[in-house]
């Protein structure tokens, strides 16, 4: 235990990897081992987790748990980990998702054992960024979370499908799909990676803690390199805020994500609307809000402008959809734009009590749609599994034939829609609450699209479960079978949660609460 | 009283024998025989060594220890991979075991 | 000359000529026969070192075990019991040139070392060698990690060596 | 048990039942049904306990003299949004007619949804059980009303209706008050789409959720706005704290320059437009009533839109902050305008309506205009009776036409034609020979919406309306609103006479049969608190009566607010006028429909002309959606959003790669090939030839390797011997 304690989140973070490598050097044909090693592997993993949750002290300030260690002396970066309130509700996110995901992917059959090692590194790069206190770690982490996805899309994606791109060329669209994330993503990597490179030559460290109180306490009228220090920030803030951007991702730069989220597995579509969306997020409050509070404040304005647009034209788009895949992914967009519209108004005035609002409730939005989008992708793919069709328009009237099904999708249909009661609500709630009195205008605007995430979650039921029955699914080969005990208990932690919270966020905001308290 | 200079030059002789046999024997198994010889060799020195050292640090006689253990192991997955060789081949012979060449 | 530098040169002169009859003798059973000749010789060496121990192990093990399974090994692999081919490659008097130089340029090394005339220490009073190889052996300070693996060693070259001769249909 | 826990647990029951029902008991009729209607007894009985502990303590309302706990729920940087419930005077008569109301839809759902009867022949899970086939002793067959396949779901989703309907009144703050809105919004659409396989229903249900979102969306920014402004939400700390209010009405908003207050309650009040059915929000309704007859339709007569109003009610300090008592603040002149407008309006459109439940649908959007209009004029506590006495006789009215229509039914069964609508009022005539319980709970419930004077308590409620309409000198609405009363009375009177009066006009409504004691019990309670319950609020100065009784009502409810109003004046106009209206109505619906026959035009179609069609198809505002704002959003989203994604960004994306790839090709075509490939050549053959020799040293032999090996070793350590 003493190890444990002292190593709590190398522990955690590395445990996938060692899964990942009994999963190894396992033998291929034993699938079902393959799967329930993985799924264990996930689940200590979590139960760790939630060790480390029972054990975090929300009333401190600062890292906790942290671990440094000798990793690359020549650029003095060290491997510094270390958690507080904000990564925690993460950590506690990635670890939950990841074995319900793997629990969700039983029914792949093709190249089991490379699927799930993908997979459980997948969560150490997640988990990796979360943990990093240091920019090179976390620019790692970052890009390693980037490789797995790609062939998991790339690999496990739907076989069916082309897209035509100019001049007649034909790929398949999981090829377009996996490739148009990874150049998207590589893109904002470029960035930044140079704005790391950039702080590390300037101060020859790479530590998170260390870096914030030089940078944010250099004299604004002075120069670096021979530019004026306001222009060096600036540049730098821009190069982070596109990395995160792409990532969250923002209007207009969302379009990769309803091409991966079609086409990827239904358990990638579950962690990258899950957890994957979110390490934008993460990287516009753990870097862009303490490192340029300043820059953030000034284009604040900017930023809620495209978190507004993200709001509005995600909820248009959504509503416009006839593939039900898509028109979940594009409700990532809307809801990640709460998240973004929160930070952003946040921006404008650092530190007070509306701004620790506006956090508030885009931490819980982070935390709120990873779980209800992980839930919408997975029963889209439950139902997807057993019609081999995602378009709304061959099915309908299907609640007779799967009355629990249809009980489930409602559920998370209406916690995804912001229904008072479930988590959605207290999240947009606090989210609206905070950002008004700092953005008045964005905040009407946004409200907007608040009205058609209505519209189309609705549209959404309304298609598949109501309606006159399409007698196509009710009778012989094709008849629909109900959603069976391990889909169930896929779905179950996450109602769970959703009511939970729905109804008593008080003891996930505290600690919330309480780092935002801490880090603004 | 001997000179530790004996025991020297005794396993330098003794290893080159090995390298001899190692380098000249046709028969796989003799290439082996001459590996032995040169492992004895070097045993020869550590054990020598140890005693013209200071013989209350062990390590020269571990060392000694763990060299026997590696010949063990050397000889019988050597001498598996010939008999497994021989089986499918039949033959021993080094020079004919060239499927590697250009 | 003292009774043990008699017998420092007479096992000097078992252990090379039953080495040199190792590596030149036509016939392989007779080969391994020598090569035990020289293993007891070297034996005889760890006797007069102090190596008790050692000097047994040597018996047991690589007398009685090694080499006893080159005997098998041979007789395993010969379609008749008397090869009488050639044993020697013919590129041997380059391996005896190479062999020759490699003792040319240890001996020449040696001799310019100063301490090569050493004479032993005396061993200390009350130290028994053998505990005090059991103890390095097996003390967590010392060399239980390295004798560990040489069992795991030993354990996987069983495995190896099983599976490898395995007669797989 | 001290009476604040008490009143948290209200709400649970239903709750409780909702979730036992839904995962355990979903596949037993019985058993479900006797869980929801005690969870809802339960509910009830702790209603009233809570009701009369709070008429018990003197003064209640004022300062400390509530009933109020909280507890700390969303952490705020620093400090705690705190939830809690409150009982004041205002929560306690609502808790008071919500308890009832409940209670009795609870048990008429048991009889409405043909509980013992047998299985349908052809019924399915989402459409209204179509009859059962059962034979006789004799050999006969008889079609017979069969079962509702979703029985338990029905009881499940009234269940957490119930805890809507609770949660909102019990809470005190706005937040609360909003997740009970909420929910219930959730709740009608479930239960309205409750036959989801009829693509009516389904569609019904989702204009009826997004078009009180629409308020809702305002509603919520409200609550944001407020929230920032005054830090909390707790009705106590904002409408009870002149301080807060003060500085609420004075500071201005650069919007109309309205008072933040009269910012923030116009905002609020939106929430009301959307959830009490008020125009331009409200086509929800009509359509609404597609769920499952009475039930729905009387949740959302009687229960949810009362929502509406009781938030109206309850914002009233923000709704009329700056005013005096004499010229109208903007902000109230806009909730008085939509609330008068919204009462003839729908009251139009009620006189041309055949369907017996959309008659009542538009009555009850136009009464609830009557009560918003109370509030837009100051008038609240009249605006709080109204709501209480509407809610018992509307509940009455619906519930007595679903029994109706579960007695045609039954006579549509027996005739087994099944082209006959049981809902429309063409259809029937003289039942009240057939359904006397039926009829005489009716016709109270119909003189009490009529206002029917004296006995009904609808009279004592509208007569308050219409006297402060007059006392405060707002002749507009005065005179409006007679003229809605004076059509409510009509069309009330027309209604009755088409369904009970006269002869039958078809076979059905002859063999058409009294319901069930579950049915009709819920009738008769609520009939006798569609009469009593207006002798609680006789105005003082009333001749006669007045003083006979005490106004207690008026006393009791006027705790709720710092400023207490004083009851106006009386006046013989207000009266009279009332007492006109509603005797001339009912007497000109008699006389009109007394004689009307099957197949005949209706009366109204000639003297209205043109305007017929117009009333009865809505004055065509479902169309002028249709036409606006549903097109834009389908083009906004099927034409707009993706030209933009996938031709613009997708575009502009697409334009780079292949730009990339231009480049690439043209540097290896132009550079590569001809320049590098040329020039330098492939500067391989000298290395292939070299190889070809070089290759003879990998001979594949062990030993010469060795060799190669032993030998460099002696090399390399002989150098390295004697120079370094």
């Amino acid at each position: 235990m003493d190890f444990l304690n002292t190593h709590l989140l190398t522990t955690i973070l590395f445990f996938p990897v060692l899964t990942a490598m009994i999963v190894w050097i396992l033998p291929s044909d034993q699938v079902k081992a393959i799967r329930w090693t993985a799924f264990g592997g996930s689940l200590i993993a979590f139960i760790f987790s939630v060790y480390l949750w029972m054990n975090f002290d929300p009333n401190l300030a600062g890292y906790q748990f942290e671990e440094q260690y000798i990793w690359y002396e020549a650029i003095h970066s060290t491997f510094h980990v270390g958690i507080d309130g904000l990564s925690l509700t993460m950590v506690i996110l990635t670890t939950l998702l990841t074995p319900l995901a793997i629990l969700a992917s039983f029914g792949i059959v093709d190249r089991v054992k490379a699927y799930m090692m993908l997979f459980l590194f997948l969560e150490t790069g997640m988990l990796g960024v979360f943990l990093a206190a240091d920019l090179i770690i976390f620019f790692v982490f970052w890009e390693i979370g980037l490789v797995p996805m790609y062939f998991l899309i790339n690999q496990w994606g739907n076989p069916k499908g082309e897209r035509e791109l100019w001049g007649g060329i034909k790929i398949s669209s999981r090829n377009y799909a996996s490739l148009k994330f990874m150049v998207y993503t590589m893109a904002g990597s470029l960035g930044l990676l140079l704005a790391i490179q950039l702080l590390g030559v300037l101060f020859r460290n790479y530590d998170l803690v260390y870096l914030t109180q030089r940078w944010t306490s250099l004299d604004p009228n002075g120069t670096l390199m021979g530019v004026s220090t306001a222009t060096v920030k600036t540049i730098v803030f821009w190069a982070f805020v596109i990395a995160f951007a792409l990532k969250v991702p923002v209007w207009p730069f969302h379009t990769w994500l309803p091409d991966a989220h079609t086409e990827a597995p239904t358990a990638g579509s579950m962690i990258l609307a899950g957890v994957l969306l979110k390490l934008g997020a993460y990287g516009f409050l753990r870097l862009v809000l303490p490192l340029f509070p300043e820059q953030s404040a000034q284009y604040a304005g900017w930023m809620a402008f495209l978190a507004t647009m993200a709001i509005v034209f995600g909820a248009f788009a959504a509503y416009g959809q006839t593939d039900f895949k898509k028109l979940v992914a594009y409700s990532s967009v809307n809801h990640m734009g709460f998240v973004l519209l929160g930070i952003a108004a946040a921006a404008t005035k650092i530190g007070t009590e509306d701004a620790t609002i506006a956090l508030n409730g885009a931490v819980l939005q982070m935390f709120n749609h990873g779980l209800s989008a992980a839930g919408m992708f997975f029963l889209v793919g439950v139902i997807y599994e057993r019609t081999h069709t995602r378009n709304l328009e061959d099915f309908g009237g299907l609640f007779p034939l799967v009355p629990v099904y249809g009980g489930i999708l409602i559920f998370t249909s209406m916690a995804s829609l912001g229904l008072p009661g479930l988590n959605g609500f207290v999240s947009e709630f606090l989210v609206v609450r905070g950002s008004f009195p700092l953005l008045p205008i964005y905040t009407s605007i946004a409200i907007i699209g608040l009205f058609f995430t209505g519209a189309y979650i609705l549209k959404g039921i309304r298609k598949v479960l109501h309606g006159p029955l399409n007698e196509h699914w009710a009778h012989g080969e094709h008849k629909l079978t109900e959603i069976n005990l391990r889909e169930i208990i896929v779905m179950a932690p996450l109602m769970a949660l959703m009511l939970y919270i729905g109804i008593w966020p008080t003891g996930l905001l505290d600690v919330i609460n309480k780092a935002m308290s801490a880090l603004f | 009283m001997i000179p530790l200079a004996w025991y020297l030059y005794l396993s330098a002789a003794l290893f080159s024998i090995g390298v001899f046999g190692v380098l000249a024997r046709r028969n796989a198994i003799a290439i082996l025989l001459g590996i032995e010889l040169m492992l004895n060799a070097v045993n020869v020195n550590l054990v020598a060594f140890w005693r013209y050292g200071d013989p209350t640090v062990m390590s020269g006689q571990v060392f000694a220890v763990i060299v026997f253990a590696v010949a063990a192991a050397e000889v019988a997955v050597g001498l598996s991979l010939v008999y497994s060789i021989y089986r499918r081949r039949r033959t021993v012979i080094a020079d004919e075991l060239d499927l590697m060449k250009w | 000359m003292e009774a043990s530098q008699i017998i420092f040169i007479l096992s000097a002169i078992l252990i090379l000529s039953s080495a040199v009859l190792v590596t030149t003798s036509k016939n392989l059973v007779h080969a391994a026969l020598w090569l035990i000749s020289t293993l007891f010789g070297v034996a005889i060496l760890y006797v007069l070192l102090d190596a008790g121990f050692l000097a047994v192990v040597q018996v047991v093990v690589y007398i009685g075990a090694i080499a006893i399974m080159f005997i098998f090994a041979v007789m395993l692999t010969r379609r008749e019991l008397l090869d009488t081919s050639e044993q020697i490659n013919k590129s041997w008097p380059m391996a005896a040139g190479v062999a020759a130089l490699l003792m040319v340029a240890l001996g020449a090394l040696l001799a310019k070392w100063d301490g090569l005339f050493k004479l032993p220490a005396p061993m200390a009073e009350g130290v028994d060698p053998i505990q005090s190889l059991g103890i390095a052996l097996t003390s967590p300070d010392l060399f239980v990690l390295p004798f560990e693996v040489a069992s795991v060693l030993l354990l996987a070259a069983l495995l190896g060596a099983v599976y490898v001769a395995m007669d797989k249909k | 048990m001290s009476i604040e826990n008490l009143i948290w647990l209200i709400p649970l029951p239903p709750l409780l039942a909702f979730f036992l029902i839904i995962l355990f008991t979903n596949k037993w009729k019985g058993l479900s049904h006797t869980i929801g209607v005690s969870a809802a007894g339960l509910s009830f009985i702790g209603s009233m306990i809570v009701f009369f502990s709070a008429i018990q303590v003197e003064h209640f309302g004022e300062g400390e003299h509530i009933f109020a706990s909280s507890i700390n729920w969303l952490p705020t940087g620093e400090g705690f949004f705190k939830i809690g419930v409150l009982i004041d005077p205002f929560s306690a008569v609502t808790l008071f007619f919500v308890a009832i109301t409940i209670f009795m839809i609870f048990l008429y759902s048991v009889g409405y949804q043909n509980y013992g009867q047998p299985k349908g022949d052809h019924d399915h899970m989402g459409l209204p059980p179509h009859g059962a086939t059962i034979v006789d002793e004799h050999g006969h067959s008889h079609a017979v009303l069969s079962v509702e396949p979703m029985y338990s779901r029905f009881f499940a989703f009234l269940g957490l209706f119930a805890f809507g309907m609770y949660t909102l009144v019990v809470s005190d703050n706005l937040l609360t008050l909003f997740v009970g809105w909420e929910i219930m919004g959730l709740c009608s659409y479930l239960l309205i789409g409750f036959w989801f396989a009829k693509p009516s229903a389904r569609d019904a249900a989702i204009k009826a959720f997004l078009t009180t979102r629409v308020g809702d969306v305002f509603m919520l920014l409200g609550l944001a706005y407020l929230y920032s402004v005054t830090g909390t939400l707790n009705y106590r700390d904002i409408f009870y704290n002149a301080e807060v209010m003060h500085h609420l009405s004075e500071t201005i908003t650069p919007i109309f320059g309205l008072s933040t207050a009269g910012l923030i309650g116009l905002l609020l009040f939106i929430g009301t437009i959307g959830k009490s059915a008020q125009w331009p929000l409200h086509i929800w309704l009509p359509d609404a009533m597609e769920g499952p007859t009475p039930v729905s339709a009387m949740i959302h007569a009687a229960t949810m839109v009362s929502a509406g109003v009781y938030m109206a009610i309850r914002i009233f300090p923000l709704l009329t902050a700056g005013w005096h008592g004499h010229e109208l603040t903007p902000t109230m002149t806009f909730v008085a305008f939509i609330g008068t407008f919204t009462a003839i309006f729908s009251a139009t459109i009620a006189l041309a309506q055949n369907d017996i439940k959309k008659v009542l649908a538009y009555s009850t959007i136009s009464q609830l205009g009557f009560m918003i209009a109370a509030v837009g004029i100051g008038a609240y506590v009249a605006a709080a009776f109204h709501l209480i006495t509407h809610a018992f006789f509307k509940a009455l009215l619906f519930l007595g036409s679903g029994s109706v229509i579960h007695g045609m039914e039954h006579g549509i069964l027996h005739t087994g034609n099944h082209s006959v609508d049981p809902q429309d009022m063409k259809n029937m005539g003289g039942l009240r020979k057939k359904m006397p319980i039926t009829f005489w709970t009716f016709l109270i419930g119909g003189l009490a919406l009529s206002g029917f004077p004296v006995v009904t308590a609808g009279f004592w409620s509208k007569d308050e309306i219409l006297a402060d309409a007059f006392g405060h000198g707002q002749w507009v609405v005065f005179i409006t609103l007679a003229v809605a009363a004076f059509m409510t009375a009509f069309y009330t009177m027309r209604q009755i006479t088409m369904t009970f009066l006269g002869e039958p006009r078809t076979k059905e409504a002859e063999h058409a049969h009294e319901t069930t004691w579950t049915m009709t019990t819920p009738l008769v309670v609520l009939a006798f608190f569609a009469v009593t319950f207006g002798w609680i609020g006789v105005p003082e100065h009333f001749p006669g009566l007045g003083g006979v009784l005490p106004n207690w009502f008026h006393h009791f409810v006027s705790g709720t607010l710092l400023e207490h109003p004083e009851s106006v004046e009386f006046s013989w106009i207000p009266l009279g006028t009332s007492l006109f209206v509603a005797l001339g109505g009912l007497t000109l619906g008699w006389f009109v429909y007394k004689d009307y026959k099957a197949g005949q035009p209706d009366p109204l179609e000639n003297p209205f002309g043109k305007l017929y069609p117009v009333l009865q198809n809505k004055w065509y505002f479902d169309e002028l959606y249709s036409a606006t704002f549903y097109r834009l959003a389908d083009w906004i989203s099927g034409v707009f959003t993706p030209f933009m994604d996938q031709v613009v960004i997708d575009g502009i994306l697409h334009f780079f790669a292949r730009s990339t790839g231009v480049i690439g090709n043209t540097l290896r075509d132009k550079f590569d090939k001809p320049i590098i490939n040329e020039l330098i050549g492939d500067g391989t053959a000298a290395l292939v030839q070299k190889g070809q020799v070089l290759k003879y040293l990998q001979t594949g032999r062990v030993q010469s390797y060795l060799f190669g090996t032993v030998s460099a070793f002696i090399v390399i350590a002989a150098l390295l011997y004697y120079f370094f």
